[in-house]
């Protein structure tokens, strides 16, 4: 066991040293600097592993003999041990990437990185507070220096500024010294703890406010930060990713250590201070296209966010695994995540996120950057994710609504400035000329956080959360394709059948009634649809694992026994969602909407989540939540999260966009499985409430929403040109009268809902295969630029149309069964006037739907596309299956109701009689099989006698037509296509001004517009910038309130 | 008006005048004038309207004769300018550039006359005629009856007669006997 | 009731419906006539024109699809019609209305349409699809009063099985939805207007903008099918209406009840036709926005009145 | 008949199509006319009874003459009484008038309309233009004679005959087709190559596919 100690006594030394060793050439002088980095790294580990996992007690190390209070003494437990290890480790990999700076740099740049890193190491330990002092002192000074080590005028300036915030900090702390000093007679933390009876008067508390607020200007709160945004533009990225990480922890933690002196009700200004620190650095984030100074934002955000996570829980004094969860986790993600990326931005080069670009041709370190950015924005399983969580349940359960919604605000924004980055990144129309090869010595700093990141989640969700192995299967599945990346497309696609139909069955036997349904839609619906993939060729990295991806979230999502295990999996789903959308090649704005609109949609889940009451069950949520009683608030903010997924009217703003620019093959997982998730929760709440029914019903509203979607969507999606967007939009109506048979609340109401996304499922399936077989053939999706198509492929016209038929309802197919059961559910539960505008919504549906299939198939074929092909086999085989299906419930209506009139009979007695196949409600009776018996007789005796008496009939070509005397000049001309409904629009067009679409676009214009607003505080003057910090410290003060 | 008379006679040295009515005048001009004469009866003379443009195949002369018809509606007048040009090479100057309606009656007389109208927009299309191959047929020296007969079948049997000697015998025998055309037959 | 029974009883309601619905057209032809002061065509000239249609010795077809439109809309015809109760209490005439109830009439109006409408599409013809979106955009809008009065009538009477509505009607002329709920039925007879499209709402067929519109290129047997179905089916339509508003056709006497159903009938399409020959004809925005005007809102007062008073 | 044959005979069936462009021949259909072979005596003769007692005339007016047909259905002639009824689309109607003169440019959309109708299908030519020319008999731009580009059953004279000659006509036309003798979409289908190179002796610029299905 080496004493801590030595790593200061041995940086000291060498830093000394360093000058003379440098005699003997740079590279001896950087053997010592490695050495010595990689000696405190190995202490630090050790001790890390002897506190952590053999349970050795904290060591207090005396110095000078003496023991404390009268010398200085060093502490070095679990907490020290574990971020100076973080800290040291960051050091020793900082300088790795430094590696060419440091060869050329003069020696005093090393010697300075020794001392700052002892100075941290110092830091962290001392239990003194002059030694502390000393320390921020030796970090400081060092860091000025390192600052410069550019030699620009920028970084000059920036030293500068942050020279003068420091003096003016340590002024603070001195005088608080002196004033602890004073009243205690003692400088020992532990004494000073012990006698904290002495600081309780007013200026004893002013002394330990000096003290405090000191380090707390270090850790840059909103707005008296100025100085240290110029810093993180500034500089070098190595020393920025050491100024922000590594030093950011040491001031962290001295912050964390001092923090118990100030008596408890004091906390909340500090609580306060960090989360107005949060939300408006994010906020203003939002305006940065400096990905540097970006990402500085986001780490002041961070710290903010840490800084009240950590003075709220000291206030709380809760256990301390959840400290560790809430607190460590938020500071864990931030300092290897932020790290990482700080590096990436120096190896990157650009200034500007648009130029980002370059970054697609190197995929390991697009994917380092990926893991990091999703880590920094708090998705799962990255810590800061489990963070969020614990403290959404913190905060609901002492009332703290406002933090939580500042917090969630600011997560928001955050997301959005990083996934905008990442869009970029990733997507954009420009070519980008080719990233120079990194160096190892660049790239493996990342690549070892990056894999510290990704082991501490693993640790997390094993052995904090004991989550079972199934959770893990969607991220596994996503590195599972990327190791099988040299497969054929194929092959993979064969291989994710496979795994979708080895995850069916092993959920098979978890899976009760209602469960079934949707594990039929989620997992076999996918297993089919994966077919439609193999048409691709070539090797198409990166699309197999994240449709694994989906797929298997979506089925854990019904199995989840637990509501983090719920929110674990959606998040994982939306993920998934995002980056495959983003995958389509205009998919970079609509993802961008997609997922601020997605996780908007999860913060109200996650807030939402925290009001609810703990379950520990061995069973699906989706069983057990009959039993649990949701309180008010938790219903609506978690209905409002799943109606964003289900596209309701009002959160509607995304679907066009995803839907249309996600790949042809994979919008029909969007459209047909991935919306009915949010049906799976509307459904999952709605349980419990029926169970508990409250005075307030939300359902009420909602069954009104779902009829304002229904009547909306229809009327967009009539005004369509492109194909997919008026397909989005359809599904946007056909998911409103899915949340109005949901909010029925009652026995027919709820078989009507579920036999609608049943048939929804399959139809939309069916339907967006088909339009992405035509797309795949004619390479367009404007519909007017088509035409005539059914000659050329006519399986997909057969299936457009029983897929058309089904969605209107028009008997005898399965459509009329929704229907019927939708209108009888309404007017029995006295919805009439809901029941009237779906009457209206399903007209309006012809509209669009003949469109599609008129200006698609019909009418004047193209010049270009007379010799387009049928649509591949791959997209017709899951057609068939879907029409198949289609035809059989229809024909055998039973096939379908009876289930549902079983899953259903679990929440509410049965309304509904079944005779054979007659089913009769108490308004009516329909009879399936019937209608379709009738059906087909009157339509065979009409074609026989039609065939019969038709006397010599002449098959002629599209050109044959009377056209006024004339000849038609080119089917562009004749086919009626283009803005096919202008009267309608004339008429009701109003109807569809885009107004929510404004309010969105104004919400987001004004978010920038305060955000614009806010940066202006940043001079970019260093008196201002003290000016700030003067202000600041005397608002916080009258804050205090002492 | 007399002014824009005179000011035609001393500026564009007019060939001809001939008053038909009050607010029907005809003027002669050259050529080469018409452009500078339209111009300036269409922006100063106030005759902005222009009526129509047409021709007259004067073979005997060999000449084609065009008429442009103007009328001002402030003088409630119209002015007819005749221009010459020669019927072999039968070209003359474009005003699509003055009234851009003007494009449309050159067409037609390209078709119908043969009259060329170098930078006329779409001059060489056809105007009535679909698929016309023979010379123009306004020109009078193209033989419609010839035409007709060789082109359509002409059905035998068809006899001619003047028709207000045939209604005389064939109709109205007591026509002339009426006192009202008895007198005027006088 | 054996298979064979249903079958014949079946063929006799379909063809006497379509009789006096194809009879109906000439009879209204004949009125249209001498309100012009014209003899006007013979009463039987739609049977004439059916005959003579469908002998014409040259047909053309587009395509599979064209070949199935025509039979798509008489199937729509005869199935509307088949589901729906001509005669109460008649076996005959019940047809397949246990098959469903007033829901699957309404849908299944929309049956022949829809076919028709791709039909007449693959035709290939800019006046199909222009007559067709007119069509179609005319139809959300009348449906909206027309299903509100129905809605209405499923508050009132508790039931969506037109047998029973018509059930709830008999015994006194006052139990008629007429006149216990006018409301509906001025929303139900406006929307009528739009559903048989006389002027002014008959702009989908407009001969002279967009010659005939739908059927443009439908000639011999696939327009002699047309015929058919458009007397088979104004005639389910006017059963429907009568069963629903005014009381149904029931007699013990088959023939009397049959009388009944003509003469009740033949009063519900002349209110059609006296608006279609007084008034001109609304250009495809002006209808839409008159059925979204007052009819709809007579259709939620129906609602309101019976619901909440 | 063996099927190489058959193939032949189809193939000889095809019509040239050579007036279009290459692109343009797939979107036209190239079957030629065949004459339609009457059904049992008796059907036939209901049919015509039938044909006869319904004649809905093509709403095209090629010529002056047309004015002629507005006439016809106000209440002063009542043309609907006999059965006569006006119909927009080539598709359906049986009965075409040609109204008066008709110009080269006019005689091409003439014949498209009626190869357009579907048999069988009759024409009134009317007025004394269409029979050999009338007033326009020396016009480089009007055909004289009709009835060499498409059968003409009944020929109304005059210049212009009024709308009783008209009627008259028609009762002629009723008796004839009652008669059987209205056969010309028959004669148009077997003398097809006749009256095509009639046809194309005049149109110059054949833009369109042989026949107008």
């Amino acid at each position: 066991m080496v004493n801590p100690i030595y790593i200061l006594i041995l940086s000291l030394v060498i830093g000394f040293l360093l000058t003379i060793i440098d005699k003997a050439g740079r590279k001896l002088s950087l053997f010592f600097l490695y050495g010595v980095l990689s000696f405190n790294v190995a202490v630090m580990f050790i001790w890390f592993y002897q506190f952590a996992f053999v349970g050795r007690a904290s060591l207090m190390i005396h110095t000078a003999g003496f023991i404390a209070p009268i010398s200085i003494n060093l502490k070095l437990g679990l907490l020290e041990a574990f971020v100076l290890l973080l800290a040291n480790l960051a050091g020793l990999m900082s300088a790795m990437f430094l590696f060419k700076k440091l060869k050329e740099t003069h020696i005093s740049g090393l010697i300075l990185y020794l001392v700052l890193i002892m100075g941290v190491n110092g830091l962290v330990m001392t239990r003194d507070l002059f030694n502390m002092f000393v320390f921020i002192e030796i970090l400081s000074i060092s860091t000025y220096a390192l600052i410069s080590i550019d030699e620009n005028k920028r970084s000059f300036s920036a030293g500068f500024k942050y020279m003068i915030a420091g003096g003016i900090t340590s002024t603070f702390f001195l005088l608080g010294i002196i004033f602890i000093y004073y009243f205690t007679g003692n400088l020992n933390l532990d004494t000073v703890l012990g006698n904290s009876s002495m600081l309780a008067m007013k200026t004893g508390v002013f002394s330990i406010f000096l003290l405090i607020v000191s380090i707390f200007i270090e850790l840059k709160p909103f707005p008296a930060n100025g100085w240290a945004l110029d810093v993180y533009q500034a500089v070098n990225s190595g020393i920025t990713s050491v100024i922000a990480v590594v030093n950011s922890a040491a001031i962290l933690f001295v912050f964390y250590k001092i923090l118990p002196l100030l008596p408890d009700q004091y906390l909340m200004v500090f609580v306060g201070a960090g989360i107005v620190t949060f939300l408006f650095s994010n906020l203003i984030g939002i305006k940065q296209t400096d990905p540097k100074r970006l990402l500085g934002y986001s780490s002041i955000a961070q710290m903010g966010l840490v800084v009240a996570a950590i003075s709220y829980t000291t206030k709380l004094n809760i256990s301390q695994d959840l400290v560790f969860i809430m607190a460590g986790g938020i500071f864990i993600n931030h300092f290897l995540a932020k790290a990482g990326l700080f590096w990436i931005t120096g190896i990157i080069k650009r200034s500007e996120i648009k130029d980002w670009g370059i970054l697609r041709n190197n995929t390991p370190l697009l994917l380092l950057f990926g893991v990091l950015l999703f880590a920094l924005a708090g998705l799962p399983p990255f810590p800061g994710f489990w963070a969020k969580w614990e403290m959404a349940k913190i905060f609901v359960s002492n009332n703290l609504y406002v933090g939580l919604a500042a917090v969630l605000i600011g997560s928001l924004f955050e997301a959005f400035y990083l996934f905008r980055w990442f869009g970029y990144a990733i997507k954009n129309e420009r070519k980008e000329e080719s990233l120079k090869p990194v160096d190892f010595s660049q790239l493996f700093p990342v690549a070892v956080f990056v894999l510290i990141t990704l082991l501490t989640s693993v640790w997390i969700m094993i052995r904090v959360y004991a989550f079972d192995l199934i959770n893990f299967l969607p991220v596994a599945a996503v590195f599972g394709m990327y190791l099988l990346n040299f497969l054929k497309a194929k092959l993979k696609a064969v291989l994710a059948i496979i795994v979708v139909i080895l995850y069916g069955y092993s959920i098979y036997p978890l899976e009760t009634a209602l469960q079934s349904l949707f594990g039929i839609i989620f997992v076999i619906g996918s297993g089919i649809m994966i077919i439609t993939t193999m048409n691709r060729k070539g090797k198409i990295s990166g699309f197999y694992g994240f449709l694994l991806m989906m797929i298997l979230s979506m089925g854990n999502l019904i199995i989840a026994k637990s509501f983090l295990s719920f929110f674990l999996n959606w998040e994982f789903m939306t993920i998934a969602a995002y980056l495959l959308i983003l995958r389509g090649k205009k998919g970079q704005v609509p993802a961008l909407t997609f997922i601020t609109f997605s996780l908007a949609g999860a913060y109200l889940m996650l807030a939402g989540f925290g009001f609810m009451p703990n379950v520990l069950s061995s069973n699906a949520i989706i069983n057990t939540i009959g039993s649990i009683e949701i309180p008010l608030a938790a219903m609506i903010l978690l209905l409002l999260g799943f109606l964003i997924k289900s596209a309701s009217f009002g959160l509607h703003i995304w679907i066009p966009g995803a839907y249309a620019e996600a790949e042809d093959d994979v919008t029909p997982f969007f459209a047909s499985i991935f919306s009915k998730t949010g049906i799976f929760g509307l459904l999952l709440v709605a349980i419990s409430f029926i169970k508990h029914s409250s005075e307030f019903n939300p359902f009420y509203w909602l069954g009104w929403l779902g009829a304002i979607s229904a009547i909306v969507g229809a009327f967009l999606a009539t005004f369509q040109e492109d194909v997919k967007k008026l397909m989005a939009y359809s599904s946007m109506s056909q998911l409103g009268y899915i949340i109005a048979s949901v909010s029925l609340l009652s026995h027919l109401g709820w078989i009507s809902a579920l036999y609608l996304t049943l048939n929804h499922f399959m139809f939309k399936a069916m339907i967006f295969v088909a339009i992405a077989g035509v797309i795949h053939r004619t390479g367009t999706r404007q519909m007017y630029k088509m035409g005539g198509l059914i000659k050329k492929m006519p399986i997909s016209y057969i299936t457009v149309l029983i897929g058309i038929i089904a969605v209107s309802g028009v008997p005898p197919l399965s459509g009329f069964g929704s229907k019927w059961l939708l209108y009888s559910s309404m007017l029995e539960k006295g919805w009439y006037l809901q029941a009237g505008v779906f009457f209206f919504a399903s007209g309006v549906s012809f509209l669009y739907l003949y469109r599609m299939i008129h200006t698609i198939f019909l009418g004047q074929l193209k010049y270009e596309h007379q010799n387009v092909k049928e649509a591949p086999i791959y997209f017709l085989i899951p057609q068939v299956i879907f029409i198949m299906g289609i035809m059989a419930i229809s024909m055998f209506p039973n096939l379908i109701i009876k289930p549902l009139n079983s899953i259903v009979g679990n929440y509410f007695a049965s309304t509904i009689m079944i005779d054979g196949y007659n089913v009769t409600s108490s308004l009516g009776h329909w009879n399936g099989n019937m209608v379709m018996m009738v059906t087909m007789g009157v339509f065979i005796v009409p074609l026989v006698f039609l065939i019969l008496f038709n006397g010599r009939t002449q098959k002629v070509k599209q050109f044959n037509i009377v056209f006024a005397a004339e000849r038609p000049e080119s089917p562009q001309t004749t086919h009626f296509a283009h803005n096919m409904f202008s009267h309608y629009y004339k008429a009701l067009g109003g109807l569809t001004k885009p107004r929510i679409q404004n309010f969105w676009n104004s919400v987001s214009e004004w978010s920038n517009a305060i955000a614009g607003l806010f940066r202006q505080i940043y001079t970019g003057n260093g008196q201002t910038y003290l000016l700030h910090i003067l202000l600041y410290i005397v608002v916080l003060y009258i804050f205090l309130g002492v | 008006m007399e002014e824009i008379l005179r000011t035609l006679e001393q500026q564009f040295a007019i060939t001809h005048q001939n008053k038909m009515r009050d607010d029907l005048l005809f003027v002669d001009v050259k050529k080469d004038q018409i452009i500078s004469l339209l111009t300036y009866l269409k922006d100063y003379a106030g005759f902005t309207h222009l009526a129509f443009l047409q021709a007259v195949d004067r073979i005997e002369d060999k000449k084609f004769q065009l008429t442009y018809m103007l009328y001002s509606f402030q003088l409630k007048t119209n002015l007819g300018i005749r221009v010459f040009i020669d019927r072999e090479k039968a070209e003359m100057i474009s005003i699509d550039k003055l009234w851009a309606h003007a494009w449309q009656y050159q067409r037609e007389l390209k078709e119908m006359f043969g009259i060329d109208f170098p930078g006329s927009p779409r001059v060489d299309e056809s105007f009535v005629l679909e698929s016309w191959e023979e010379m123009p047929p306004m020109k009078r020296d193209f033989d419609t009856l010839e035409y007709s007969i060789k082109t359509y079948y002409q059905r035998p049997g068809r006899s001619t007669n003047d028709p207000k000697k045939y209604m005389k015998k064939k109709l109205y025998n007591n026509f002339a006997k009426s006192p009202d055309t008895g007198r005027k037959n006088d | 009731m054996s298979i064979t029974t249903k079958a014949l009883y079946v063929i006799i309601s379909v063809i006497v419906a379509t009789i006096y619905g194809l009879a109906l057209n000439g009879v209204v032809r004949k009125i249209y006539a001498r309100v012009h002061g014209r003899f006007g065509p013979p009463v039987w000239q739609p049977f004439i024109d059916i005959i003579k249609t469908h002998g014409n010795n040259v047909a053309i077809s587009h395509g599979i699809m064209y070949y199935l439109g025509p039979v798509f809309r008489l199937a729509g015809g005869l199935g509307t019609y088949l589901f729906i109760p001509v005669i109460f209490g008649s076996v005959v005439f019940s047809n397949f209305s246990l098959a469903g109830d007033l829901l699957l009439v309404m849908y299944f109006i929309f049956f022949g349409q829809l076919g028709m409408a791709l039909g007449a599409g693959e035709g290939g013809h800019p006046y199909s699809p222009i007559g067709i979106a007119r069509g179609l955009a005319q139809m959300t809008t009348f449906e909206v009063p027309f299903a509100l009065s129905v809605i209405a009538l499923a508050i009132q009477y508790n039931t969506l099985n037109i047998t029973t509505i018509v059930a709830a009607q008999q015994g006194s002329i006052l139990n008629w939805t007429l006149f216990t709920n006018p409301l509906a039925v001025v929303a139900a007879m406006i929307s009528l207007l739009g559903m048989n499209m006389h002027s002014p709402f008959s702009i989908v067929l407009a001969p002279q903008e967009i010659p005939i519109g739908p059927p443009i290129e439908m000639n011999s047997s696939f327009l002699a099918t047309l015929q058919t179905n458009r007397g088979l089916f104004g005639a389910a339509k006017l059963v429907l209406f009568m069963n629903l508003y005014f009381g149904g056709a029931a007699h013990a006497n088959i023939f009397v009840a049959l009388l009944i159903m003509i003469l009740k009938t033949f009063i519900i399409y002349m209110f059609s036709v006296f608006v279609g020959a007084a008034y001109p004809r609304f250009r495809p925005e002006q209808s839409m926005r008159f059925f979204l005007k007052w009819p709809t809102l007579i259709g939620i007062a129906s609602i309101l009145f019976v619901a909440y008073f | 008949m063996d099927k190489k044959d058959m193939k032949n005979i189809e193939k000889e069936m095809k019509l040239a199509n050579e007036g279009l462009s290459e692109k343009e021949r797939t979107l036209f259909s190239d079957a030629r006319p065949t004459p339609v072979r009457p059904l049992n005596k008796y059907v036939e003769k209901f049919l015509n009874w039938a044909r006869a007692e319904s004649l809905w005339i093509l709403g095209y007016g090629t010529g002056c003459g047309a004015i002629e047909l507005r006439p016809l259905m106000t209440s002063r002639y009542d043309m609907f009484r006999y059965g006569i009824a006006p119909r927009p689309s080539p598709r359906q109607s049986s009965v075409f008038i040609i109204g008066g003169y008709a110009s080269l440019k006019t005689i091409k959309r003439i014949v498209r309309s009626y190869e357009q109708m579907q048999g069988p299908k009759f024409v009134i030519a009317l007025g004394s233009c269409t029979i050999n020319g009338g007033m326009y008999y020396d016009s480089y731009y009007t055909i004289n004679r009709i009835n060499y580009y498409i059968p003409v059953d009944i020929y109304v004279a005059g210049c212009m005959p009024r709308p009783e000659s008209l009627i008259a006509g028609f009762n002629k036309l009723k008796e004839n087709i009652k008669a059987g003798k209205c056969d010309g979409m028959n004669k148009y289908a077997k003398n097809f190559d006749w009256y095509k190179a009639n046809q194309k002796k005049i149109i110059k610029d054949w833009n369109m596919p042989d026949y107008n299905w």
